[in-house]
């Protein structure tokens, strides 16, 4: 059917990523030989990236659903209800290959794509998060894609206009090859006025939105869903560069014709481009598609069909537009200075056909091209539990004050101000809580509502133990949006792992998947979108499982968040939640004693929900003067960043003896938070506590420029908070 | 010696900036704009007299950090 | 006070700084598409807004800066109208030629977005009548390009005539290289054109007008402006 | 036709840019850099064939947009 296309032989097969079987399945589908073209749209549509055809399976285990949820997973992203008709539209999405390849644009096309997917559906981004994941900062690429990657970031959200306002970063040297970028998009619409991706109705015109078509990132699904060898360089003519300018016109113009309703589906072309999007449009719509590729607005001559349907250009759209809305929406496309081209119809047939210069290159059944993707079923072996460490079996070698100098001053536990000074986080006028809480704080219109934002997630855990780890990162970010008050009402998350035909690696996605799922139903906390990207292994060392979980939650009242830092001398600091000295994987072993080792600490659920709940309650009630959450580095690291926040010391009482000191101070025991109470109101806050069944235990007061340990030397903070700062940007100026 | 290194983007890679440039210099009326690229220019003094070496570190200098050899071209002139 | 906002394909703070006009003035500015040629009648004060116009793609404010609406905008200068011009704003007056100088890559090279502290040079002039003399206030920056650079007969004409408005210190008011955020000549920050009627900067007040996002620091600016036309009228 | 404009600073004008790249090959070992200053290449695509109409084309566009003649030199080739 089509003319000077290669001939199909089993290397082109192979080349395009599917294996014997796979092509086995297309023969039996169509019942013929497909063209070239053809060959690489189920290329495209089959990839794991597309088709989730090794995670599908795990992910219907997800719980997806509360009255609060407009839209699970499915969409371009997830949708909310927040109250006073008002909507918040989110996800999270990765870009670690591209980032690898080009640091610069892999990471600012990676920001594009998720605000595209969150702007499809009719909201305005109000905020982006990022997680990022590099190597050793010993290894000779890391600072290059450190610096590469943060710039990316910052270039494209800053000129986009949106304000970045939280995110993780992490060194390890399982990162060394594979780097992770984790970008996440949080949008706001009026809850009636969502838009979505099916297409409704026959003979509608399909609608070719944004910028033009190049010969961009073709391969760039199949990329991402392949391993890297020595030769993973080779790759690099592939590379998409980003135009936030264009992106910004494009959300303008895409609002605004939304407004004006000419809207009938609209879905952004992102991975795999202009097949994806068509066919994902019709398929859900249960229509089909024909698009003529001649009017396809293209940056450069002579494109063949099968180039224009992968190309993954960026700051594009397809859109089904109301025909007698024609002219109206063209013009405001125009003023925009984007293109705008008719460039096919909607058809009852439920076939997906292209046609280019004449001829028809592509003819398919548009629904089996979704749904018979290849589903597997792998193998896997979830591993041997690690032995729990007692505290006491592992020996400190050196004193509280020299290894709380040391964690603070270490590149996971510093602060990450180099990083997030290059995102512009004050835009739009309603970031609450910059970068360096618990949670981001951003303020919904006037307010009062606003929503906490954070991403979490402990690789070192998920590695020991995919179960525990799963729940632990849920767990933390619903305790992260807990401790500035607000509650938690839904999750994105981007499941990152090494090679899925590895049974040890679908092991830890496997139980990566149980644990999340565990956690998000006993937390009440949905998953409503999320991206999976698997392959993240280079030479057969695989990226430590890292799950990354977005939470987002609502405060009813942006004045009354809480923050993590001691306000004032001589208030009273309280601790919630028990402690057992857990220091099986926690950074202080890692950092202090130099070991990765052991179980990680086991999340209980229940405790997590009855402390937060309690939390939440005195932050709500204005008790607290200041809530931090406890994670990496435990207590005293919570307690010294606290001090460090405004430059207010504290007097501590001593640990009480029943465990080791260091396991005491640095123990990484979970559902835990740390608070300050005004002596007023200490008495009235143990009472509460009781009536609740939540542990509280004294720790000391606020005052004085130091740390003050019994039996140490006194930790000053202008020292720890030197530390604490000069890491990132000496490690950054090669001078460590 | 004087030096230039020339850095312009590879053809087919995307140039938001020569785009709107181009753009702008149709809207302001400048006639017979068919198409812009834009590139860097580096001039580059270089100490002592043997043009061999100058070259190699010129080359040194854009494959290490002139040029993004992902996406960009470089070409050396030593010009005196 | 009737204020018009300036909207440039790829600008992103007009919404900051209408929202404060509305805030701190009480009154509902004007939003100009850049292919406009006229100013709404009776326009008080211009507002070239923050972003990245274009992309900030071949120099910042460089295409905005020959917008069509930009005659109009000259045109009001030169009869005498205030024109307040922020970050990008800053850099597309420059370009147009409202201001003298340029705006180069910060000194680190990198895009910073931190509060910093402003010294008010003087407090005489419709702009900065809200603030003391010498007062310092805290407000956010956030930009790649504000390392302002002139030759040195303008920078001496413009510190000989009282023209830098405001000026990167420590937060005492100390003139210190540390505090100089991008590497501006003499820690320049702000700069009135030669009638005094044209403000370019750099940071950006109109995101420090509350205290729950911030801090307040920014209102005096639009509050002086306010109560300047207030007067007129 | 296409063409080649260069712009570059006017020589006195301060270039952190240029200055901070000079300063990174230093640290990159790369030997005997004395000074870099950057510039920018337009690469242009002119319709038709009359060299002088595409000269005057290019010089207007430089003069209105391409550089900042406050601190900008520019050159004009026309290469075929
Ligand atoms: N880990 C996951 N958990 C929940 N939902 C997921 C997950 N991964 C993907 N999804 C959902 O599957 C759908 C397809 O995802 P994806 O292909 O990444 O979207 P897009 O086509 O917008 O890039 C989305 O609705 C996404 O939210
Ligand atoms: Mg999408």
């Amino acid at each position: 059917m089509s003319r000077n296309e290669p001939r199909i032989t089993p290397e082109l097969v192979a080349e395009h990523g599917l294996k014997p079987d796979e092509y086995k399945r297309i023969l039996d589908l169509i019942g013929r030989e497909p063209s070239f073209t053809e060959l690489g749209i189920f290329s495209a549509m089959w990839n794991e990236h597309c088709s989730y055809k090794s995670s599908r399976v795990h992910l219907r285990g997800l719980p997806t659903k509360a009255p609060w949820v407009i839209q699970g997973p499915g969409e371009n992203a997830g949708v909310i209800d927040i109250g006073d008709g008002l909507a918040v539209v989110f996800k999270m999405e990765s870009h670690n290959h591209p980032s690898y390849i080009e640091p610069y644009q892999g990471a600012a096309t990676g920001v594009g794509g998720i605000l595209r997917d969150v702007f499809t559906m009719g909201a305005r981004p109000i905020a982006c998060l990022n997680a990022l994941s590099f190597g050793d900062p010993k290894h000779p690429k890391t600072r290059h894609l450190v610096s590469g990657v943060v710039a990316g970031v910052g270039g494209y959200g800053n000129s986009f206009g949106v304000p970045t306002v939280g995110g993780q970063v992490r060194f390890h040297t399982r990162y060394d090859g594979n780097n992770l970028v984790n970008a996440m998009a949080v949008g706001l619409a009026d809850s009636d006025k969502i838009f979505y991706a099916a297409a409704s109705g026959v003979g509608m015109p399909i609608v070719y939105l944004g910028s033009k078509t190049g010969r961009d990132g073709i391969h760039g699904a199949s990329m991402a869903s392949a391993e890297f060898g020595e030769g993973a360089e080779e790759k690099r003519p592939t590379v998409q560069v980003g135009d936030p300018f264009s992106e910004k016109l494009l959300l303008e113009a895409c609002l605004e014709i939304m407004a004006k309703d000419c809207v009938i589906a609209i879905q952004d072309m992102g991975a795999a481009g202009l097949t994806c999007s068509a066919v994902e449009m019709g398929a859900k719509g249960d229509l089909g598609v024909t698009l003529e590729l001649d009017k396809v607005p293209c940056r450069e001559a002579g494109m063949t069909a099968y180039e224009m349907m992968l190309s993954e250009s960026q700051e594009r759209m397809l859109m089904v537009l109301k025909p007698e809305k024609e002219k109206e929406a063209e013009a405001i496309f125009r003023k925009w200075g984007l293109d705008f081209a008719i460039v096919g119809e909607t058809t009852p047939t439920k076939r997906f056909i292209v046609k280019h210069g004449g001829a028809v290159m592509v003819d398919l059944p548009i629904k089996e091209l979704g749904d018979e993707a290849p589903m597997y079923k792998r193998p896997f072996d979830e591993g041997k539990k690690r032995p729990v460490l007692k505290a006491e079996s592992i020996k400190p070698p050196m004193g509280v004050a020299d290894a709380l100098e040391k964690l603070i001053g270490s590149p996971d536990l510093c602060s990450k101000r180099w990083v997030w000074e290059q995102y512009d986080h004050v835009i739009l006028g309603n970031t609450v809580q910059r970068p360096g809480g618990d949670a981001a704080v951003v303020r919904v219109n006037d307010g009062p509502k606003a929503l906490a934002l954070t991403a979490d997630v402990t690789p070192r855990y998920c590695e020991a133990d995919p179960f525990e780890g799963g729940k632990q990162a849920v767990a933390e970010a619903w305790r992260n949006l807990t401790a500035v008050g607000a509650r938690p009402l839904a999750l994105t998350d981007n499941l990152n792992f090494g090679n899925p035909e590895r049974p040890e690696i679908m092991g830890q996605f496997v139980g990566c998947v149980r644990g999340i799922s565990e956690a998000c139903k006993r937390l009440d906390f949905p998953v409503v979108s999320g991206n999976v990207s698997l392959y993240n292994e280079t030479n057969g060392r695989a990226i430590l499982p890292t799950p990354t979980i977005g939470g987002v939650g609502v405060l009813d009242d942006f004045t009354k968040s809480a923050t993590l830092a001691f306000k004032a001398p001589g208030e009273t600091i309280l601790l919630i939640g028990e402690t057992q000295g857990w220091l099986g994987q926690s950074l202080y072993l890692r950092e202090v004693c130099g070991k990765e080792e052991g179980a990680p600490p086991p999340v209980d659920l229940d405790e997590e929900r009855e402390n937060g709940n309690f939390v939440r309650g005195l932050v709500k009630d204005g008790i607290v003067t200041a809530a931090h959450d406890l994670s990496d580095g435990g207590l005293l690291v919570a307690l010294a960043e606290m001090a460090m926040a405004q430059g207010v010391g504290a007097t501590l009482d001593p640990a009480p003896g029943d465990i080791p000191d260091h396991a005491h101070w640095f123990g990484e025991d979970q559902a835990r938070y740390v608070v300050t109470v005004p002596a007023v109101h200490v008495d009235a806050v143990l009472a509460r506590a009781q009536t609740m069944s939540v542990p509280v235990w004294r720790l000391g007061i606020t005052g004085g420029d130091s740390l003050a340990i019994p039996n140490e030397r006194p930790i000053a903070v202008a020292a720890l908070r030197e530390r604490f700062e000069n890491w990132l940007p000496a490690y950054m100026a090669g001078e460590i | 010696m004087k030096a230039r290194v020339t850095v312009t983007l590879r053809p087919g890679i995307l140039d938001p900036q020569g785009k709107a440039i181009e753009g702008a210099l149709k809207s302001l009326g400048v006639g017979g704009i068919a198409s812009v690229r834009q590139g860097k220019v580096f001039d580059i003094e270089i100490d002592g007299a043997d043009k061999a070496r100058a070259e190699a570190a010129l080359k040194e200098a854009a494959e290490k950090l002139l040029a993004n050899t992902v996406i960009e071209n470089y070409r050396i002139e030593v010009t005196g | 006070m009737k204020s018009a906002v300036l909207v440039f394909p790829g600008i992103n703070r007009e919404r900051d700084m209408a929202r404060t006009l509305r805030l701190v003035s009480g009154g509902e500015p004007a939003m100009v598409w850049h292919a406009e040629t006229a100013l709404p009648a009776g326009t008080d004060l211009v507002v070239i807004p923050g972003g990245f116009s274009y992309g900030d793609y071949l120099r910042c404010g460089a295409i905005a800066a020959r917008a069509p609406i930009m005659d109009a905008v000259r045109a009001h200068a030169a009869r005498g109208g205030l024109v307040l011009a922020v970050c990008n704003g800053f850099q597309i007056a420059c370009e147009a030629g409202l201001l003298p100088g340029v705006l180069m890559r910060n000194a680190a090279l990198k895009f910073i977005c931190r509060d910093i502290f402003l010294k008010v040079e003087r407090s005489d002039t419709p702009f900065t009548r809200g603030y003391n003399a010498g007062q310092v206030i805290k407000v956010p920056t956030a930009h790649g390009e504000g390392n302002y650079t002139a030759d040195a007969d303008t920078i001496a004409r413009l510190e000989g005539e009282g023209r830098v408005a405001f000026r990167y210190t420590a937060p005492d008011g100390r003139l210190d290289p540390q505090w100089n955020v991008n590497g501006s000549s003499n820690a320049i920050a702000g700069i009135l054109n030669e009638r005094g009627n044209v403000l370019g900067l750099m940071p950006h007040p109109e995101n420090h007008v509350e205290a729950s996002i911030g801090s307040t620091d920014g209102r005096g600016l639009f509050a002086g402006l306010t109560q300047h036309f207030d007067k007129a009228a």
